[in-house]
């Protein structure tokens, strides 16, 4: 046996279950490689189902420990060797990608498998085996301890993401994955760059032992500014989220659920890994307010693009945009002036229920628009009308989605919400809150517009392209239930909710709280939405049309220059140098607060 | 004696050096790619061959020089091979008038 | 004392910023993954850097940072393997390779 | 000044050389030939760093196998050219971008030369526990047993980097063989060259993973020799890429990492960790998971150049 002198940590009991979770997906790719065909579906199903349980055992036994499970790999300690440590984020994520995973893979049964007459097919072959990959590799993520091995999580989870984009092999397609690539490959090196310096400063990357030896200096700074940025291109933080719409949009229905809800919270849980577990006295207010502000930003902009675009599919990709936005308010909430360091109190818990909330919900509003484009043979909005009369059940699953990302209760993101303006009220950051209620009216703007014309009469009645089986449409359904029942759940030691945080959502305030969002989202949806032949209709007085007319020509204009904006930030030599800027702004403010 | 070595070592490197500027000089200043080609390997594989010669007596062992001879050998093959390539992919794009 | 470690340190933080120069002022993508290669290789410079400069125990370098860019330069030849089939299928359907945003597609399935 | 510093001086200005002209360079081709050199030469900064294993790894990667790979692409893409020119970025975005990565790069240069002395380093910790390991050189050590996490991640990246290639086919040719059939002439230069060359070099390939556990190589270096032999034998016309759909290739594509998470998981009853060796035994296991790793290596990064099937005969 290798010694174990360290003191660091030692293998805790149960923790193997953090080398299975990891182990599962990736040993079920091999023999599914090799089989391939039909015998690769049923590997497939068996290596989720037994990935699914390991999870859930995981949870259990993140649950039920006094601290986080520890695995030393090779027996190993750090520095030397690799550490696999679960604490409740671990554990939280976890279980919640497994939960998608798990849905994911009942709902594309149908668009993936091999047909009778043929052995192998390609785009089945390649959806499962992804798959797979892409759940190992979050996993080894939200476990490993070391930030190389982090490092070659990430880069597992592009490699395996980026080709589920161009699955159908259009043209347009194609661009997109390659955009996702190459901008994902700048992300990663810029995060490799700050591990090298971190190396050469403290002669080690293990997250632990780096937390108790960083302090502010030249080399850190750098460092933690250079990953920040990498790992905010690769999470498609707005203005570095030009890659993200085409790619979420136009990758199939399944791969679209796992990416907006699943791959853009890999690179996110590192640098909530980095801020709050290595370095939380070193970013400092500045750059914490700073990635607030572009959480505002896209916030602003993913909400009113959605809001403004043709089809289905990219208004939910869209309003990933602004979601991704969310997470990052957190974290000037979370930093504490009395202790100069970020503190994961309420603001934490906070950022990582909306990020769970927003991976079932999002997964689900994906599912629900694959399935009513397989029922229309389109996804425009405008054209939406009878489609809930149709498919009601992906509809409702679509709106089930929708009402819980605004922050309806009982949803995971009505919690998350109340514990953010909780931490705003708290540290009297009052702006933040400010961005939050916009943020929660917005959402519910765009989801009132799809709506609205979904449950219009359609002029014809609608010949669906193919059947819809149920499974599907239920699939969706139970994620959507999932999202909008997770403030139920008393979270106790993984994230840990204050009570008394969280009113009483039955009262009259309550009540108030979430009706005003949803009629401020009918107001704006009125003024900026694309309503085709349908605005007339919505409103049945001629003369209340005429009034709003001015209103409305003026709020399209306001939207246009945001979509000019947009247009803009999307071109690669603007988000270059946008990320170069960030980079630059990231180092300023943290120098300016270590110094 | 290993003054005389060293002073062996010095005059065969520096030679082999002269052979490549020679060839590189080839390389940019003749007019077409056969020609190149020509100024190209004659001097490598010379000058190629002069190093190793020179780095032979130091080289501290049977085995390691083996292993120059071995690595001369290997260009002198690779580098015929290709130039005969580019030299065939020359003529069929310029053939000789 | 100008040793290996300082000249390859500037060496890689300038291939660093040559890489990123790189690929925002090249238009093709080709191109901007050549200076993705060059920015990894910048970065891997810096592994070799702290390498180089824990040399001890009768070992010429710390042999982590150089097991760990051993890691690195397979995982980029990955990603350039992976970048340059995308690069060719692209030019294939659509006899192009660029990466300008276009407006999206139509929205009809049957378009 | 020494002789050495001059020596590293006059590389590292070579170095940055090439890289410009790489990023300069008007033609594509060209730059990816500027681009092969600049591999070599970073080759030799690699070694003036006493990293040998890493020179290795450069050369056959960083000059080999990309340069392979890019060549090939710059071929195929000459006709864009014209039109990327078209795209190419204002002055004024060219001076914002020079500006902030000349900035970035200060900063990095400020980073670097402000890092503690003396050095913070594992070899010691690394020396100390070689002998565990039954190897002597530290890096295969590192590779194989203290990260050997890392190198199994590693792997299974590179077989999903190879799944992504395929799933770029055309649906009709899904199964099929890669690349063009190369039609040489089978007493032609090529064909002479590939049928000297070749056994050389999978001898070479298998010297260099021998001698990897006491000396600079390892299987990823020889796996990468074999690879490249690999390619010269079928560009050389003498044999074709195999149908991607054959049983014993997807079982070569993945004999690496499933014999490495097989071992891995005998650690547990064997040395009482996951991929943990039994002292006494260490030696021969890494050698046992060394073997399979380097042909699924030659493999994979074979089929990486060879590009996604694309005929069915």
């Amino acid at each position: 046996m290798p010694p174990v002198a360290s003191s660091v940590a030692a293998t805790t009991p149960a923790g193997l279950l953090l080398v299975l979770v990891v182990i599962v997906p990736v040993v079920g790719v091999l023999p599914a490689f090799v089989c391939g065909g039909r015998w690769l579906e049923r590997i497939t199903a068996l290596t989720i189902a037994l990935g699914a349980g390991v999870a859930a055992a995981l949870a259990l036994a993140v649950l039920h420990s006094d601290g986080p499970l520890v695995y030393l790999l090779g027996g190993w300690p750090p520095p030397l060797g690799v550490a696999l440590r679960g604490d409740g984020l671990s554990a939280v994520m976890i279980a919640v990608t497994a939960l998608v995973v798990c849905a994911v893979g009942v709902f594309a049964r149908a668009d993936f498998h091999t047909p009778a007459e043929t052995d192998e097919v390609r785009a089945p072959f390649a959806f499962w085996i992804l798959l797979l990959g892409i759940w190992g590799a979050l996993n080894a993520i939200f476990v490993s301890g070391d930030l190389f091995t982090l490092y070659v999580g990430l880069e597992l989870l592009t490699f395996a993401a980026v080709p589920l984009v161009s699955l159908d092999g259009r043209a347009d397609t194609l661009a997109a994955a390659l955009r996702y690539l190459l901008f994902a490959l700048v992300g990663s090196v810029l995060y490799l760059i700050g591990a090298a310096l971190l190396y050469g400063a403290y002669g080690t990357l293990d997250i632990l032992l780096l937390s108790t030896r960083v302090h502010a200096e030249p080399a850190t700074l750098v460092a933690a500014a250079l990953m920040t940025v990498g790992l905010l291109a690769k999470t498609a933080l707005f203005p570095l989220h030009l890659w993200l719409p085409p790619a979420h949009a136009g990758a199939p229905a399944a791969a679209s659920a796992v990416l907006s809800a699943l791959v853009v919270k890999g690179s996110f849980f590192i640098v909530v890994r980095l801020w709050f577990d290595v370095m939380p006295a070193l970013p400092g207010d500045a750059a914490a307010q700073l990635l607030a502000a572009l959480g505002a930003g896209a916030i602003l902009f993913g909400n009113v693009l959605a809001l403004r675009q043709e089809r289905l599919k990219l208004l939910v990709a869209y309003s990933t945009v602004a979601q991704i936005g969310y997470l990052f308010l957190m974290f000037p909430l979370a930093f504490s002036p009395a202790h100069r360091q970020l503190l994961g109190g309420s603001a934490l818990t906070g950022g990582m229920l909306q990020a769970i909330s927003h991976a079932t919900a999002k997964a689900a509003m994906f599912l629900a628009a694959g399935l009513m484009y397989a029922a229309l043979g389109h996804d425009r909005i405008t054209g939406l009308a009878g489609v809930g009369r149709a498919v009601p059940v992906s509809l409702l699953a679509f709106a089930l989605g929708g009402v819980a990302l605004m922050g309806v209760p009982p949803g995971g993101a009505y919690v998350a919400k109340e514990l953010l303006l909780h931490a705003a009220d708290e540290t009297g950051q009052w702006w933040w809150a400010l961005v939050l209620q916009i943020g929660g009216v917005l959402t519910s703007s765009y989801l009132f517009l799809v709506l609205v014309h979904a449950l219009g009469a359609a002029p014809k009645p609608i010949v669906l392209r193919a059947p819809i089986p149920l499974a599907r449409q239920v699939a969706a359904l139970a994620l959507a239930l999932c999202s909008l029942s997770l403030g139920l759940i008393y979270w106790r030691a993984p994230l840990p909710v204050p009570r008394g945080i969280v009113s009483n959502p039955l009262t009259a305030s309550g009540l108030w709280k979430v009706l005003w969002p949803v009629m401020g989202g009918a107001v704006v949806a009125i003024l900026l939405g694309r309503w085709g032949d349908r605005l007339p209709r919505l409103t049945s007085r001629d003369d209340a049309v005429a009034m709003i007319a001015p209103a409305r020509r003026a709020s399209v204009a306001l939207a246009g220059t945001l979509e000019r904006a947009d247009g803009a930030f999307r071109q690669w030599p603007l988000a270059g140098l946008s990320l170069l800027l960030l980079a630059i702004m990231f180092g300023a403010a943290m120098l300016a607060a270590g110094g | 004696m290993s003054g005389l070595i060293d002073l062996f070592t010095i005059v065969a490197v520096s030679a082999g050096a002269f052979f490549f500027l020679a060839g590189t000089v080839g390389l940019l200043r003749f007019p077409d790619a056969l020609t190149r080609l020509h100024a190209l390997t004659k001097a490598d594989n010379l000058g190629l061959g002069l190093v190793v010669l020179g780095l032979l007596p130091h080289a501290g062992g049977l085995l390691a020089a083996l292993k120059l001879v071995a690595v001369w050998l290997l260009v002198l093959l690779s580098g015929a091979t290709i130039s005969q390539l580019i030299a065939r992919v020359a003529r069929r794009e310029a053939p000789p008038s | 004392m100008l040793g290996p470690a300082h000249i390859f340190g500037v060496c890689g933080a300038a291939l660093v910023g040559f890489g990123l120069y790189g690929l925002i002022a090249s238009p093709a993508p080709l191109r901007k993954l050549l200076a993705f290669n060059l920015l990894g290789s910048g970065a891997f410079l810096l592994f070799g850097v702290a390498a180089r400069r824990g040399a001890a125990a009768g070992f010429p370098g710390d042999p982590i940072p150089q097991a760990l860019v051993i890691t690195g330069l397979v995982v980029a030849f990955s990603a350039t393997g992976l970048a340059v089939a995308l690069l060719v299928r692209q030019f294939e359907v659509s006899g192009a390779s660029t990466l300008r945003s276009d407006p999206p597609p139509p929205a009809d399935a049957e378009a | 000044m020494t002789m050495a510093s001059l020596f590293d001086l006059a590389l590292a200005a070579a170095v940055l050389a090439l890289a410009w002209w790489t990023i300069s360079t008007r033609e594509a081709f060209a730059a990816v030939i500027d681009f092969v050199a600049y591999g070599l030469l970073l080759a030799l900064v690699w070694v003036r760093l006493g990293a040998v294993d890493v020179a290795l790894t450069e050369a056959a990667i960083g000059g080999g196998l990309t340069g392979g790979l890019l060549i090939g692409a710059a071929a195929r893409l000459r006709a864009t050219e014209a039109a990327a020119a078209a795209e190419r970025p204002g002055p004024a975005v060219r001076l914002i971008a020079a500006v902030g990565s000349a900035l970035i790069a200060a900063g990095l240069v400020a980073a670097v030369l402000s890092l503690p002395d003396p050095a913070p380093t594992l070899a010691p910790n690394a020396a100390a526990n070689l002998a565990a390991t039954g190897v002597g050189n530290p890096v295969t050590a590192v590779l194989m047993a203290f990260r050997a996490t890392d190198t199994v991640l590693e792997k299974v990246v590179l077989l999903l980097a190879l799944i992504g290639v395929w799933s770029l086919a055309a649906d009709r040719f899904w199964g099929g063989r890669p690349g063009p059939h190369h039609q040489a002439d089978p007493n032609g230069a090529l064909a002479f060259l590939a049928r000297l060359l070749s056994p050389l070099g999978i001898v070479i390939g298998a010297y260099v993973l021998w001698v990897s556990a006491d000396e600079p190589g390892g299987a990823f270096q020889g796996g990468t020799i074999l690879a490249a032999m690999w390619l010269l034998v079928m560009m050389a016309g003498l044999t074709d890429a195999p149908p991607l759909r054959r049983r014993w290739l997807r079982l070569l594509l993945i004999a690496g990492p499933a014999i490495f998470l097989a071992v891995g998981a005998a650690g547990l009853w064997l040395a009482g960790a996951f991929l943990a060796y039994p002292v006494a035994w260490a030696k021969p296991l890494i050698l046992l998971i060394e073997v399979p790793m380097m042909l699924t290596v030659a493999v994979t990064l074979g089929l990486l150049l060879a590009g996604p099937p694309r005929r069915l005969e």
